[in-house]
């Protein structure tokens, strides 16, 4: 299986990064192949954390099967279970009220941030800097404070079901993303002072895991590392969903298609997310936040994709139904998945730190990448 | 010239860093910005809708509301609840279902609150409950109604 | 390219392709034989120029299996899916993951799971289970007593 | 007044009464053993409480908190812990070698201490060639080092070990260079008389800009001499594990743990004593009065104050920045300290042929 041996014919030093390290945030096991510093090969080897979910899915009625998608990328959970609320509302045609909608989408940015906020502190923790990361948890703690209060959890929600929303928002909803928008927006000048600013972090970032446009097309990378690379590829401005076109709000691209230029992608979308709820958090319609459905949903025969931004790039949900209760056949585009296939290409030639640079800036969710 | 660059870049390099000395040094001296809570001693304050574990209410005179319909059974995804029914004879001797064991197996519950959406007599609720460590994973299994309970009056 | 217009130009570059109604993108039909002339036409055909291969999987339809690409364009912003019928008894189609190169990983993911072997892969082994694991367990008549729960 | 001073030569005074001239010299000598063994073992466990409070309050959390009040006992209880685990030696290593490593960085690190002044005429040798002295036995640890690394039989172990080797090589330069600097400056390489030299103010007041480039570069040299972030690339632990005690456990680790500890101390003190004075207190010039009251404060203090000042940057270094990439911590050695501290040194030598300082 894994070569025991050490050394190549060349001399190469042959190294398991993983399943157990500190950088691989998870259990990805890279089998790299080191002359002296230098990368000459990077092999993903995955499956430790695969559960199958898409076999359990096939197995579980359309009201069951998105909890399970919380535990796919748990980062960006409300939106994994929002893309499975689409996918079924589109098959069934329902019309979902606009305050569920406006619910929706906040709670979707504010996700985007918590992630994005998390990938900040553990960015930094794998080029060698603890402090970041406690910072990035205190602004996050708040968002996490919110989801518990309107959603009942902190990290696997199942808020977001067919129909609408689970329950309506808390009464302190809007005033606590308020005040959280308020203090995100005071604090964010720390995130730039500690990290951004750092003389040592540019070094250890610019010119990083270089990918050109061309490749990242190739290799499917999307969200935050393919816009680093100026490919357009935000599921938001390109197919809208829910009320996504109604906002106002730029796709960020950065041509460095180095890890700095990821970096700053993430950086700036999460000015954008906040840009994003500030538009809605005034606005959010009074009315139904559930839409009266079937006690046992069917989806007709056919195929229904759906696609969404999460945190980490385009998320499908590609659902085949037989017209049964529960899906035939049930695929999950994940997007670490694909940015993960690019990271051979990203890091040959660099050195063993370059290596940590460029999987910290991809964002890799490792039960997302095995699903 | 080239002095000059070198000389510049030395100053950013250095003031770059100094700034984020700046900051880390701020924290350091102000110590009312520690986040820390000190879990046991002060229980954090959890929101009413923290899904923590799934309960069975009762009222004074050990009554509950359930009718044994198996609706949250066939909601839950994991096979967590499973409900045991017997018949029961009411005071006009006709013969009534009822529960005889209501089941929750807490180690497998994933908290997705299905069960509770699906419940049409809202017999079951989740609590702020999250300290669930055992030192025995059997205990985890649990029967949610009390012993001796019987269905509420009223409650179809 | 409008679906209209991505319809014509294929019947008239590959005349006697099937296509799906009533899908949400324009579906493409086709057997395993002819596919990989079809691909690199859709891939560097200035008016296909579809790059972008965003999912790729394996269907079990317990008669056959079918591989379904969904490919869309970054420039021209046109989406195509094609489904591509493979034989039960010998799954085999032709890759393209020399086209797109997020297909290496996906075609490793589908043959992992569903056994369908990509011809011309560069590296076809399993992705996630062991090496040594027996059977591809999404497909429909895969049973594993220990590890699967009936509830 | 207190004074470790008098202490000393009162127990030295009775011991010779008592046993006469070959046995109190030994019983003087086992003592001072025994001394360093135990200042090891405290200032181990009191850097290492300090580390992590400094940490935790930078990092908004409260620290160690639990063992004790603040938590004062808590890395009593972690060594302990250490004492007690099992020293596993891995199947393929070197025995040897792998048990020799720990206490050859150890070692290397208690000789250091040897020229060390903690207080006014409070030295355990008072060596003619002390800065020398210091600057050769501090590039000994490599060696554990990198016996360690290698017996190991890890290959995170042995890349460990190699960055770390390169890494102490280069800084062992500029660390020098900037040792010299003061060396010109005081004409004398003894601790002592540097120490004196620096009575009528610390050279890094006396020394003007040269000095004060000097120090920093010293203090970053010292930095990286010890292993520690932002140089920390032998056991950078995101990308290494643990460098080149990943497969050390139990007591052994300890050991490694504990030198390091002690290595910043000796860089902290050394840099303390040549820098800023040692126990020589705060004067100013020909101010009587105020030199006079800041004698008050034992020499003992002011020492220790200077090298916890030194160690706290050291740890605020560690607790801000990221780590530096193997490449770009050489090019900061070769292309931008050693140029510069050259350049320093020749300015530095015609201040001292000037006279050009206070």
């Amino acid at each position: 299986m894994i070569e025991e041996l050490g050394t190549n014919d060349q001399g190469d030093m042959i190294i398991n990064v993983g399943p157990q390290h500190p950088s691989t945030h998870g259990v990805l096991h890279l089998v790299i192949t080191l002359h002296g510093e230098t990368v000459k090969k990077v092999e993903p080897h995955l499956g430790y954390i695969h559960r199958s979910i898409e076999k359990m899915s096939e197995s579980l009625s359309y009201r069951q099967f998105s909890y399970v998608t919380s535990r796919m990328d748990y980062l960006s959970s409300h939106i994994n279970n929002h893309a499975c609320a689409l996918t079924v509302e589109k098959g069934l045609q329902i019309e979902i009220p606009g305050r569920a909608q406006y619910i929706r989408v906040i709670l979707d940015e504010l996700t985007r941030i918590a992630s994005h906020q998390l990938w900040w502190g553990a960015l930094a923790m794998d080029l060698g800097a603890f402090t970041p990361f406690f910072y990035s948890f205190r602004e996050r703690e708040m968002i996490n404070e919110i989801m518990e209060e309107t959603c009942g959890a902190r990290l696997t929600m199942n808020y977001i079901v067919p129909g609408g929303v689970m329950f309506d928002i808390h009464p302190d909803f809007q005033k606590k993303v308020k005040h959280f928008l308020k203090e995100f927006k005071s604090k964010i000048h720390e995130y730039n002072e500690l990290v951004t600013g750092n003389v040592i972090f540019q070094n250890r970032t610019k010119g990083v895991g270089y990918i050109s446009k061309e490749n990242a097309i190739s290799y499917g990378m999307t969200g935050p590392s393919g816009r680093g690379s100026g490919f357009i590829c935000d599921v938001r401005k390109l197919h809208p969903y829910e009320m996504y076109n109604q906002l106002q709000f730029d796709e960020i691209t950065e041509e460095g298609g180095d890890a700095f230029a990821r970096y700053m992608v993430r950086i700036r979308e999460m000015e954008q997310s906040m840009n994003i709820i500030e538009q809605l958090i005034d606005n959010i319609p009074e009315g139904d936040f559930l839409a009266k459905t079937k006690a046992v949903l069917k989806l007709p025969k056919g195929d229904y994709y759906t696609r969404v931004e999460t945190a980490r790039g385009e998320f499908g949900v590609y659902i085949i139904s037989e017209g049964g209760t529960t899906p035939y056949r049930i695929k999950y585009r994940s997007p670490g998945f694909s940015n993960l296939s690019a990271l051979n290409d990203m890091s040959v030639g660099g050195k063993l730190g370059d290596l940590m640079a460029t999987m910290g800036t991809l964002d890799l969710v490792i039960p997302d990448i095995d699903r | 010239m080239f002095l000059k660059e070198y000389f510049k870049t030395v100053y950013q390099t250095l003031s770059s860093l100094v700034t984020g000395m700046r900051l880390t040094g701020y924290y350091f001296t102000h110590t009312k910005e520690i986040i820390t809570q000190q879990y046991p001693e002060t229980k954090p304050v959890l929101a009413d809708r923290f899904r923590g574990e799934v309960i069975m209410p009762h009222n004074e005179s050990n009554e509950h509301r359930c009718t044994g319909c198996t609706a949250c059974e066939l909601a839950c995804p994991n096979g967590t609840i499973k409900i045991v029914t017997k018949n029961e004879i009411n005071a006009e001797g006709k013969k009534k279902k009822a529960i005889d064991t209501f089941v929750y197996r807490l180690e497998l519950c994933t908290m997705c609150n299905l069960c509770i959406q699906s419940c049409p007599s809202d017999a079951i609720i989740m609590t702020n409950d999250f300290e669930h460590s055992v030192y025995d994973r059997r205990l985890l299994t649990k029967v949610l109604n009390n012993p001796g309970s019987k269905i509420m009056e009223g409650v179809e | 390219m409008t679906n209209e217009e991505l319809k014509m130009k294929l019947e008239e570059l590959f005349p006697g392709s099937t296509f799906e109604e009533e899908t949400q993108w324009l579906t493409l039909n086709m057997e395993a034989e002819g596919f990989k002339p079809v691909a690199q036409q859709l891939r560097n055909n200035e008016s296909f120029n579809f790059d972008f291969l965003f999912c790729l999987t394996a269907v079990d339809w317990k008669t056959h299996f079918s591989a379904v690409y969904h490919l869309t364009s970054t420039a021209l912003r046109h989406t195509i899916v094609i489904k591509v019928k493979i034989d039960k008894n010998d799954p085999a189609v032709d890759t393209v993951s020399d086209i797109w190169r997020t297909a290496e990983f996906h075609e490793r993911e589908a043959y992992d799971l569903m056994g369908i072997s990509f011809t011309g892969h560069p590296d076809l082994r399993r992705l996630f289970l062991e090496d040594d694991h027996v059977g591809f367990p999404l497909r429909k008549d895969y049973e594993d007593p220990i590890n699967m729960i009936k509830l | 007044m207190f004074s470790l001073e008098k202490l000393v030569s009162i127990i030295q005074a009775w011991l010779q009464s008592t046993l006469g001239d070959p046995w109190a010299f030994i019983v003087v000598c086992i003592l001072v053993g025994l001394a360093a063994i135990t200042l090891f073992a405290i200032l181990g466990l009191m850097l290492v409480y300090m580390e992590r409070k400094v940490a935790a309050h930078m990092q908004i959390r409260l620290g160690p908190n639990r063992v004790g009040p603040m938590g004062i006992f808590q890395t009593t209880a972690d060594t302990l812990k250490l004492v007690m685990k099992e020293g596993l030696t891995p199947d393929g290593a070197d025995k040897f070698l792998f048990n020799l490593a720990p206490f050859m960085v150890m070692i290397a690190a208690m000789l250091i201490l040897a020229p060390i002044a903690f207080a006014k005429n409070f030295q355990i040798w008072d060596i003619s060639i002390g800065v020398l002295y210091v600057a050769a036995v501090s590039s000994v640890a490599v060696i554990g080092i990198l016996m360690a690394g290698w017996s190991s039989n890890n290959k995170y172990s042995l890349i460990g070990a190699m960055r770390s080797a390169a890494q102490i090589v280069s800084y062992e330069l500029s660390a020098g260079l900037s040792i010299l600097a003061i060396v010109i400056l005081s004409g004398s390489l003894r601790i002592s008389d540097i120490i004196n030299s620096q009575a009528d103010g610390w050279w890094i007041i006396k020394g003007h800009i040269p000095v004060i480039i000097a120090f920093i570069i010293f203090i970053i040299a010292v930095t990286a001499e010890t292993n520690r972030a932002p140089f920390d690339l032998a056991e950078a632990e995101s990308e290494l594990t643990a460098g080149f005690h990943t497969e050390y456990s139990g007591m052994k680790f300890a050991l490694f743990f504990l030198a390091e500890y002690i290595n910043i101390f000796i860089g902290c003190a050394i840099g303390a004593t040549i820098f800023l004075g040692g126990w020589m207190p705060f004067h100013i010039g020909n101010w009587e009065a105020f030199n006079h009251i800041m004698d008050f404060i034992p020499s003992s203090l002011w020492f220790i104050g200077k090298t916890v000042f030194l160690i706290f940057l050291i740890m605020w270094f560690r607790w801000t920045f990221p780590r530096l990439r193997v490449d770009q911590l050489l090019n900061l050695e070769w292309k931008y300290l050693l140029p510069i501290s050259m350049v320093n040194l020749l300015v530095i030598t015609l201040m001292a042929i000037m006279g050009w300082y206070l």
